[in-house]
C-alpha cells in the first residue's frame, strides 16, 4: 500500500476554488483514534467524494464539518476564515447541512413536519402549514417521489425515508450539502434522481460532498476523490485521473475482487416457497404476489429488484416476521409456516434484516453479546450458559465477519456503520443455518468488507452446503457470486438469470428504465 | 432522663398533630427525651418505627397504633425487647400486652353527637353518612355509635353511606355525588371533622347549606371555628391532649417506681360536645376549659 | 406501528377532524358506555346538573392531566403534580393569611390577582427545578420528579406544621376577596372551575397543533437526537414542558383550594396516578411523541365519570376500587383489539 | 452512547467485577455516605444489631425491588407491586384461618408450607394476569398494572372487609405453626427476612448474568424487535419477568406478614414507587436493557439506611419526607454529573 504523499491537498486548489477545508483535524474517543490530524477540502460549485472503508474515519469527519462533534484538534476554515460551531445550528446557520448515515428523523411525524422540524415558516398565528406543505410537495416532485408530505414517516419503507432526509437537507438551501451515504437504501433509479439533483445544485454553485460504498455509481457525479484511511488521508486525485480500479487500490490495496460464483455443486433443494402471498400493510392489494422460489443447498441466489418490489415483505415472510395470506415456506420439504422466528432459527432458516438500527443490533449490549445473542441457548449447559463456549463463538466470529473491534467487551455503538453490519451478519452466521436470508447485506459496507462478506457466504455454501437467499439494490452485486438472479418486480418475479447476464438486462427486467 | 419514642399516625392531620405535640412537650417537661415519628397506618412502618425505639434504646413508646389487629406484632416485640408501651388514642385487640390503652370513649362520643344531631334535626328526616377509613376501627365504631342512636327513630332514613377515608376533599366530592343521587336530604352525620368540612363546602357550592344539620367528630380546630360560623351543628371532642398528656405521665410513672399508676389497662377517656353553646370554651387545639 | 392512524399527532394541516378522532378513540367509546350504563342504573345520574358537578370534579385531574400529556408527549413523566397541587393551595393559603413584614411591624394582605400570580409563579418554579434537573443534569424524569413529589410535600407539611389554612374567603376590609368566586361562582350555570380547564385545555390544544413549539416538542418525544440535530431547542422545550406541568399543577391547587375554601398539606396525595392515567386512557403513549389534548380531557372525563358513577348507584367503597381499576384497562384494551396486535 | 463505561450490562464475558462496578456506582456512594453521616450523628447507628434490623426492614422493598428490576430491565413497569403484596399477605392470612369446606362441613388447615406455595401462586397469577395483558394484548405496562393495582387492592379489601387477619401464629393442635418464623427467627444471628432476600437475590443476579434468559431480557429490553429477529421468545420473556414480580411481591407479603403475624388489606400502599425508587437510585435505565442486582440492593439500602437513620437522630416526619427526596435525587444526580452531561 503506497501512501499517495505526493499528491496533496493543497494542490488541487486550481482546479476549482475551496469554500471549506479542514486543517489537521484530529478526533479521539477515548484510546480510539478515530482521524489523525486530516487535511480535506471542498471546492466550490463541485462534488468531492470521499472513500474509505468502514470505521476509516469518514462519516466522524463530516460531523466535525457539520458542527456535531467538536474535533479534538485542528482547525475548520470557511472562506479562508477560521471558524468553529457549537452544534449543528450554528454550521446550519453558515449554510452547512447533512444527510445522516444513519437516518435522523422522528417517526411519529409526518414527512412535511419532519422536514421542518426546527425551521419552521412562521406566522404570527402560529406556524405556515400551508405553505410547509407546498413546499414538501414541489420537493418530493423534484426527488420524482409520490409521497404524500402527511403520510407519517413510521407509514415509510426505508428508501423513502432516505428520500425524506435527503429533500430535508435539499429544503436548508445550504450552499455546502454534506450527503453520508444518501443512497444506501435507494434504487438505480432513485439515484438517477439524486444525481440529478446534484448536478442542478452545483451549476447553482452548491458545494457538495459524497460518501458512498457503491463506487460505481459515485464515480459517476464526483469531481474529486478523496482517500480516508484509518483516520487518515491517503490519497486525493481529481476526477480525470480516477477509475474505479484506482479507488479500489487505494482503499483496500492491490488484487481486489469481488468474488466470482463457485463451482455449481448445488444439492438437494433447501428453501422452498410457494405461492407466497403478503398482504399490503394497508390493507388491499399484495406486495408479494403468488411468489414461487426455491434455493438448493450449497447454492447462492441474488434477488435484484427496484424500491418497493417486495423483497423485505418476501424475506420477512419467510423467516416468520410477518403472516402470509397463503401460500407455504419450506424447509428440506418441511412446511414451516405455522413455526415462530425462534423456532425457524432452530431449524435452520435465519433472517439478516435491512435496517440493522431497528431490527439488527441491540444498542444496549456489547459487540461480544450481540454476536451470542441468537445463538446463547446452543451453549448453555443445564441452567447456565458456559462462558468459556460463548468467548470463543464470539471470537470466531469476529475473525469470520472480520469485525474492526476493540473486542467482544466493546459497546455496539462504538463500531463504524459498516461493522455494525457484520456483526449482523455473523450474529445469524454463529447459528450454523441452512438457509440464510440477508436483506440488503451490503448496505453501508465497504468494497473491502463486501467482498469478504460474499466470499465468506461463498465458502460457506460450498463447505456446508448453505443455502443463501441475499437482496441486492446494486446490480454489480448480482454478478459476483450468485449462482442465479432473480429479479423482482411488484410482488411477481419477472426473470430468472444465471451468472452470465448482463446488467443491462437484468435492470430491463427489473421494470427499470436503462439509462446511458 | 433517656428516651421517651412517641409514634403517632400522621402528623399532617391537627388531631395527630396536637397528640404528637402534648406527648412531646410533657415528656420534656418531664425531663426526658422525645421523638414523636409517625407510621401513617402503615403496619410495616410502626414496626420499623417500633424496631428503631428498640435499637434507640427508649425508655417508653408511647404508640397511637395503626391497627387493631396489626399492630400487635409491633407491641408484641417492644415489650420483649423489655420496652414498656403504652397505647393512646386507638385501642389494640389483644390485653395484657401494652402496660395501658388510654383511649377516648368512641361509642359514648359517637352517641353523644348522634343524640345532639336527633335534636338538632328532629325525628323525621333522611340523611347521609360519610364514613372513615375502613382499615380503622374507629370508623366502625362511630358508625356503630350512630346507629344505635338513629335506629331509635323510624323516621330518620339513611339515603347513602360514603367512604371518604377521614380526608376532606374526599369529603367534598363524595358530597357533591351523594347530593345528586339525594337532593332531598336534611342532615349529614360524618365520622370526622375534615369529611364534614367538605361535605360543607360542597354544601355551600350547592346552595344548600342553610338549614343543613352537619354532625362532626373530633373537635379540631378548623370544626370548631365551623361550629362558631354556624355552618357545623356540632363536633365532638376528643380529649386527645388529655389522654395524650396522661399516657406520658403514667410511662414516667412506670419509668421511675417499676409499677402502674393505674392499675386498670384499658381506660376510656369521655368526649365531650362542642356546640354553638360552649364553643367560646374551646381554649387551644382540643381542649376545652372545662371550668366554664 | 399500529395505532397509526390513532396516534396522528394533532398538527395542523389536517384540520381538527374531531369526528374521527372521536371515532377512532378509545376513551370517546369508554365514556359513552360509562354515561349509558350509569343512566340507565341511576335516573339522577343524567342530567345537567349532574354533569356540570361531575365535570368541576374532573377539572381538577383534567388540569394536571394536561400538564402531565405534555411532560408524557415529550417522553417525561412527572410525578410530582400532585405534591404541587397540595404545595400551591398551602401558599395561596398562606398569602391569603397576609404576610407579615417584621421590619415593617406590618401584616401585608396581598390582593387575590397577586396571590393567583404568585402561586402560579411557585408551580413554575417547582417545575423549573425539575426540569433543569432532568434537561440539564440528565437526571432520568421518573427520579426527579420522584424526589420532587416528597420534597414538595415536605414544605406543605413544614410550612403549615400538617394544619389546614381555612376561611380563605378573605375580607371585604383587607381588600383581598374573591379567592372562593373561582371554587364557587358559574358563570351561565357552568362552574368556574370547568371553565378554567377548557380554557386552559384549547390553549394548550392550539400550542399543540399550531406552534412551532408544539412541533418542537412532538418531535423531541418522537427522536430527540433527530430533533437535535434538526437544530430544535431540546433542552429548552424540556424545560418549559416541566415549567408548564408545575404551573398547571398550581392552577388545579388554586382550583381545588377555593372550592373547598381550605388548603391543606396532604391535598393531591396520589393524584399523579389519576393524571397519568387520564392521559394514557386518552390514547398518548408513556414513550413519547404521541397523544392529543382531546384524548386525554376524554380520558379525565372517563376517571371522573366513572367514579362519581360509582358513588351515585352506590356501589361499595372496595368495588369502586377494582372497577376503577378493570375500567382503566378495559379502556385501553378496546384499542388494543381493535387495531390488532402489533405496537408497543 | 455515552454511558457506556457505567451501563454494561452483567452480562457474561467480562466477569462481575464487582469492584468496578462498585467504583462505578453512584448507589454504593450514596450508601458510604449516608452510613457514615448517621454513625456521627448517633452512637447507636453503627452496630451489628442495628444493621441487621435496618436490613430486614430493607427485605421487604428490596424483594419488590427485584422483581421491578426484571419488569423494568425488559422495558416494562410493574405499579402493582405493592397491591400484591397486600393481597398475598392477606390470602396467607385467610389460609391459616382456615378454609371452610361448606360441602364437607369441615375446616381445612393448610400447612405452612401449602399457605407458602399457594401464596407464591397467587402472585405468580395476578403477574401472569399482567404479563397477557401485556404481551399478548399489548396493553402498555403502566396501564395494565395501574389497572391491577386498584383490583388487587380492591380485592384484598372485599376478602376482609377492611380488617386485618391476627394471630398468623398457627396454632399445634392443627399442624399449622412455623409462620411466624419466617418473621421472628434468626439463623446465626441474621433474620430469615434477609436471608430470603439475599437468596431471591443471589438466584436473580446469577440469572440474569449466566443464563440464557438472562440475556434475552437484556437483549429484549434493548431492542425488542431485533431481540424477536434473533431468536428470542420475547413475547414468553415478558410474560415471564411480570410472573416473576408477581412472585417477589408475594414472598415479600409472606415475609412482611409473618414479621407482623398479622395481615391487613391496605399493607405495601406505594410501596411500588420505593421500589422504582431502588431500582433506579441502582443504575437501572427506565427504557430497559440497562442495570443489574447488586445495583438494585444497593438501591434498596440506601433507601431504607436513609429512611432509618432519620428516624434513629428523631428528625422531624416533614424533614424526613423533605430528606427522602433529596437523597433520591442527589444519588442520581451523582451519576450524571460524573459522565457528564449525555445519555438520557
Ligand atoms: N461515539 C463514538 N465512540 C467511540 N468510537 C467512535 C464513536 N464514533 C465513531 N467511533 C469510531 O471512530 C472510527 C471512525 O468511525 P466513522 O463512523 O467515522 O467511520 P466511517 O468511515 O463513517 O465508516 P462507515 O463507512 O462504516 O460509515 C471507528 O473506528 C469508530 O469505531
Ligand atoms: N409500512 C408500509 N406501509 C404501506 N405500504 C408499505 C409499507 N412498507 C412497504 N409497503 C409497500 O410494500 C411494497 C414493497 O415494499 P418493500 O419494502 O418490501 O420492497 P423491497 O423490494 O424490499 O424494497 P427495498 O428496496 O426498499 O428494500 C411497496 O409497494 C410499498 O408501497
Ligand atoms: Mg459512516
Ligand atoms: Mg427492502
Amino acid at each position: 500500500m503506497t501512501v499517495q504523499q505526493s499528491i496533496r491537498p493543497e494542490a488541487a486548489q486550481a482546479t476549482g476554488e475551496v469554500v471549506m477545508s479542514a486543517r489537521h483535524v484530529a478526533k479521539h474517543y477515548g484510546a480510539v483514534k478515530a482521524l489523525k490530524g486530516v487535511n480535506f477540502d471542498i471546492h466550490r460549485g463541485q462534488v468531492t467524494t470521499l472513500f474509505g472503508e468502514n470505521g476509516a474515519g469518514k462519516s466522524t469527519l463530516m460531523k466535525i464539518l457539520s458542527g456535531i462533534v467538536t474535533p479534538t484538534s485542528g482547525q475548520i476554515l470557511l472562506d479562508g476564515e477560521p471558524v468553529s460551531f457549537h452544534g449543528a445550528n450554528d454550521a446550519l446557520a453558515q449554510g452547512i447541512s447533512i444527510i445522516h448515515q444513519e437516518l435522523a428523523l422522528a417517526p411519529n411525524l409526518n414527512v412535511r413536519d419532519n422536514i421542518f422540524m426546527g425551521r419552521e415558516i412562521r406566522t404570527p398565528r402560529g406556524v405556515d402549514f400551508a405553505e410547509e406543505e407546498r413546499v414538501t410537495r414541489a420537493l418530493m416532485e423534484e426527488l420524482e417521489e409520490e409521497i404524500d408530505p402527511l403520510t407519517p414517516v413510521e407509514e415509510l419503507r426505508l428508501g423513502q425515508q432516505q428520500i425524506v432526509e435527503i429533500a430535508r437537507a435539499l429544503q436548508a438551501r445550504s450552499r455546502i450539502l454534506i450527503m453520508d451515504e444518501p443512497t444506501s437504501a435507494l434504487s438505480a433509479s432513485e439515484v438517477e434522481v439524486l444525481f440529478k439533483v446534484i448536478n442542478d445544485l452545483t451549476a447553482k454553485g452548491v458545494s457538495i460532498v459524497y460518501i458512498s460504498h457503491h463506487l460505481e455509481e459515485a464515480l459517476e457525479v464526483t469531481d474529486h476523490a478523496v482517500v480516508l484511511r484509518d483516520g487518515e488521508m491517503t490519497a486525493y486525485a481529481p476526477r480525470a485521473e480516477i477509475d474505479l480500479e484506482w479507488i479500489v487500490r487505494n482503499m483496500v490495496g492491490e488484487g481486489f475482487d469481488l468474488g466470482s460464483p463457485p463451482a455449481s455443486r448445488t444439492g438437494e433443494p433447501a428453501l422452498i416457497i410457494e405461492d407466497l402471498c403478503v398482504p399490503d400493510p394497508s390493507g388491499h392489494g399484495l406486495v408479494v404476489d403468488h411468489m414461487n422460489l426455491s434455493v438448493r443447498c450449497g447454492e447462492i441466489v441474488c434477488i435484484y429488484g427496484l424500491m418497493g418490489a417486495g423483497r423485505t415483505e418476501m424475506m420477512e415472510c419467510a423467516a416468520g416476521r410477518i403472516r402470509a395470506r397463503e401460500g407455504a415456506v419450506k424447509l428440506h420439504g418441511c412446511d414451516v409456516s405455522h413455526l415462530s422466528i425462534a423456532e425457524r432459527i432452530d431449524a435452520g432458516l435465519v433472517l439478516v434484516p435491512e435496517d440493522r438500527q431497528r431490527d439488527g443490533l441491540v444498542q444496549t449490549m456489547t459487540v461480544g453479546q450481540n454476536l451470542s445473542l441468537s445463538s446463547i441457548a446452543a451453549f448453555t449447559r443445564g441452567l447456565f450458559t458456559s462462558r468459556k463456549a460463548e468467548r470463543k463463538v464470539v471470537e470466531d466470529s469476529i475473525r469470520e465477519v472480520t469485525v474492526k473491534t476493540d473486542g467482544g467487551g466493546a459497546m455496539i455503538g462504538s463500531l463504524s456503520g459498516g461493522n455494525q453490519q457484520k456483526v449482523v451478519i455473523g450474529k445469524m452466521l454463529a447459528t450454523r443455518p441452512e438457509v440464510i436470508l440477508l436483506d440488503e447485506p451490503s448496505r453501508g459496507i465497504d468494497v473491502g468488507a463486501k467482498a469478504e462478506v460474499f466470499k465468506l457466504l461463498a465458502r460457506t455454501a460450498e463447505e456446508r452446503g448453505l443455502a443463501v437467499l441475499y437482496s441486492t439494490s446494486e446490480v454489480g452485486e448480482c454478478l459476483s457470486i450468485a449462482h442465479r438472479i432473480v429479479v423482482m418486480n411488484r410482488g411477481r418475479i419477472s426473470a430468472e438469470f444465471d451468472h452470465t447476464a448482463t446488467k443491462e438486462q437484468i435492470m430491463a427486467a427489473s421494470g427499470e428504465a436503462v439509462h446511458h | 432522663d433517656g428516651l421517651i419514642s412517641i409514634i403517632v399516625n400522621d402528623p399532617s392531620n391537627p388531631y395527630w398533630f396536637t397528640e404528637g405535640e402534648v406527648a412531646k412537650a410533657t415528656a420534656e417537661e418531664l425531663g426526658y427525651d422525645a421523638n414523636v415519628t409517625a407510621h401513617k397506618g402503615d403496619t410495616n412502618t410502626e414496626s420499623n418505627l417500633v424496631d428503631t425505639a428498640i435499637t434507640n434504646q427508649a425508655k417508653a413508646i408511647i404508640l397511637d397504633p395503626a391497627n387493631a389487629d396489626g399492630s400487635v406484632g409491633a407491641v408484641k416485640k417492644a415489650v420483649e425487647a423489655g420496652i414498656p408501651v403504652f397505647i393512646v388514642n386507638a385501642e389494640i385487640n389483644q390485653s395484657g400486652l401494652a402496660k395501658a390503652q388510654l383511649v377516648s370513649n368512641n361509642a359514648q362520643g359517637a352517641a353523644l353527637g348522634a343524640m345532639a344531631w336527633v335534636e338538632a334535626i328532629g325525628d323525621e328526616a333522611s340523611y347521609v353518612e360519610l364514613f372513615g377509613a375502613p382499615s380503622d376501627n374507629n370508623a366502625q365504631t362511630r358508625s356503630n355509635g350512630f346507629e344505635t342512636v338513629l335506629s331509635q327513630y323510624p323516621d330518620l332514613v339513611e339515603k347513602a353511606e360514603e367512604v371518604a377515608n377521614w380526608d376532606r376533599t374526599q369529603g367534598y366530592s363524595k358530597m357533591q355525588s351523594m347530593l345528586q343521587a339525594n337532593p332531598d336530604i336534611s342532615g349529614v352525620i360524618s365520622g370526622n371533622d375534615e369529611m364534614a368540612l367538605g361535605a360543607i363546602a360542597a354544601l355551600k357550592e350547592a346552595g344548600k347549606l342553610e338549614g343543613m344539620v352537619v354532625g362532626g367528630f373530633d373537635g379540631s380546630p378548623d370544626a370548631v371555628d365551623a361550629v362558631k360560623a354556624g355552618e357545623l351543628t356540632y363536633t365532638v371532642l376528643q380529649p386527645v391532649a388529655i389522654f395524650a398528656e396522661e399516657a406520658v405521665r403514667q410511662a414516667d410513672h412506670f419509668i421511675n417506681n417499676g409499677e402502674l399508676k393505674v392499675a386498670e389497662e384499658k381506660q376510656l377517656f369521655d368526649c365531650m360536645l362542642i356546640d354553638s353553646s360552649n364553643v367560646d370554651a374551646y381554649s387551644g387545639p382540643f381542649t376545652l376549659d372545662q371550668s366554664s | 406501528m399500529a395505532d397509526i392512524t390513532n396516534s396522528k399527532p394533532a398538527g395542523g394541516g389536517m384540520g381538527l377532524n374531531i369526528g374521527k378522532i372521536l371515532l377512532e378513540g378509545r376513551a370517546f367509546f369508554a365514556l359513552v358506555a360509562i354515561i349509558v350504563v350509569f343512566s340507565i342504573l341511576s335516573p339522577v345520574y343524567f342530567s345537567l346538573g349532574n354533569f356540570l358537578i361531575m365535570s368541576s370534579h374532573v377539572a381538577i385531574f383534567g388540569l394536571l392531566a394536561i400538564g402531565m400529556l405534555l411532560v408524557i408527549l415529550n417522553g417525561g413523566i412527572d410525578l410530582s403534580v400532585g405534591s404541587t397541587l397540595g404545595l400551591s393551595g398551602v401558599v395561596a393559603g398562606f398569602l391569603m393569611q397576609g404576610v407579615e413584614i417584621p421590619a415593617a411591624g406590618v401584616v401585608l394582605y396581598p390582593p387575590v390577582w397577586a396571590v393567583v400570580v404568585l402561586t402560579v409563579l411557585l408551580g413554575a418554579f417547582v417545575g423549573l427545578i425539575n426540569g433543569v434537573l432532568i434537561a440539564i443534569f440528565n437526571v432520568p424524569a421518573f427520579v426527579a420528579t420522584l424526589g420532587m413529589l416528597y420534597v414538595a410535600r415536605g414544605v406543605a407539611l413544614l410550612m403549615t406544621n400538617g394544619l389546614t389554612y381555612n376561611n380563605l374567603g378573605g375580607d371585604a376590609a383587607l381588600g383581598n376577596t374573591g379567592f372562593d368566586w373561582l371554587g364557587f361562582n358559574r358563570i351561565a350555570g357552568v362552574p368556574i372551575g370547568v371553565i378554567v380547564l377548557a380554557l386552559v385545555a384549547l390553549a394548550v390544544g392550539l400550542v399543540l397543533a399550531r406552534s412551532a413549539f408544539g412541533r418542537w416538542l412532538y418531535a423531541s418525544g418522537g427522536n430527540e437526537r433527530a430533533a437535535e440535530l434538526s437544530g430544535v431547542p431540546t433542552r429548552g422545550v424540556k424545560i418549559s414542558v416541566y415549567v408548564l406541568s408545575g404551573i398547571c399543577a398550581a392552577i388545579a391547587g388554586l382550583v381545588l383550594s377555593s372550592q373547598l375554601t381550605s388548603a391543606g398539606p396532604t391535598a393531591g396525595t396520589t393524584y399523579e396516578l389519576t393524571a397519568i392515567a387520564a392521559v394514557v386512557i386518552g390514547g398518548a403513549a408513556l414513550t413519547g411523541g404521541r397523544g392529543n389534548v382531546l384524548g386525554t380531557m376524554l380520558g379525565a372525563f372517563v376517571i371522573g365519570f366513572l367514579s362519581d358513577g360509582l358513588v351515585i348507584i352506590g356501589v361499595s367503597a372496595y368495588w369502586q376500587t377494582v372497577f376503577t381499576g378493570a375500567v382503566i384497562v378495559l379502556a385501553v384494551l378496546l384499542n388494543s383489539l381493535q387495531y390488532g396486535r402489533s405496537g408497543r
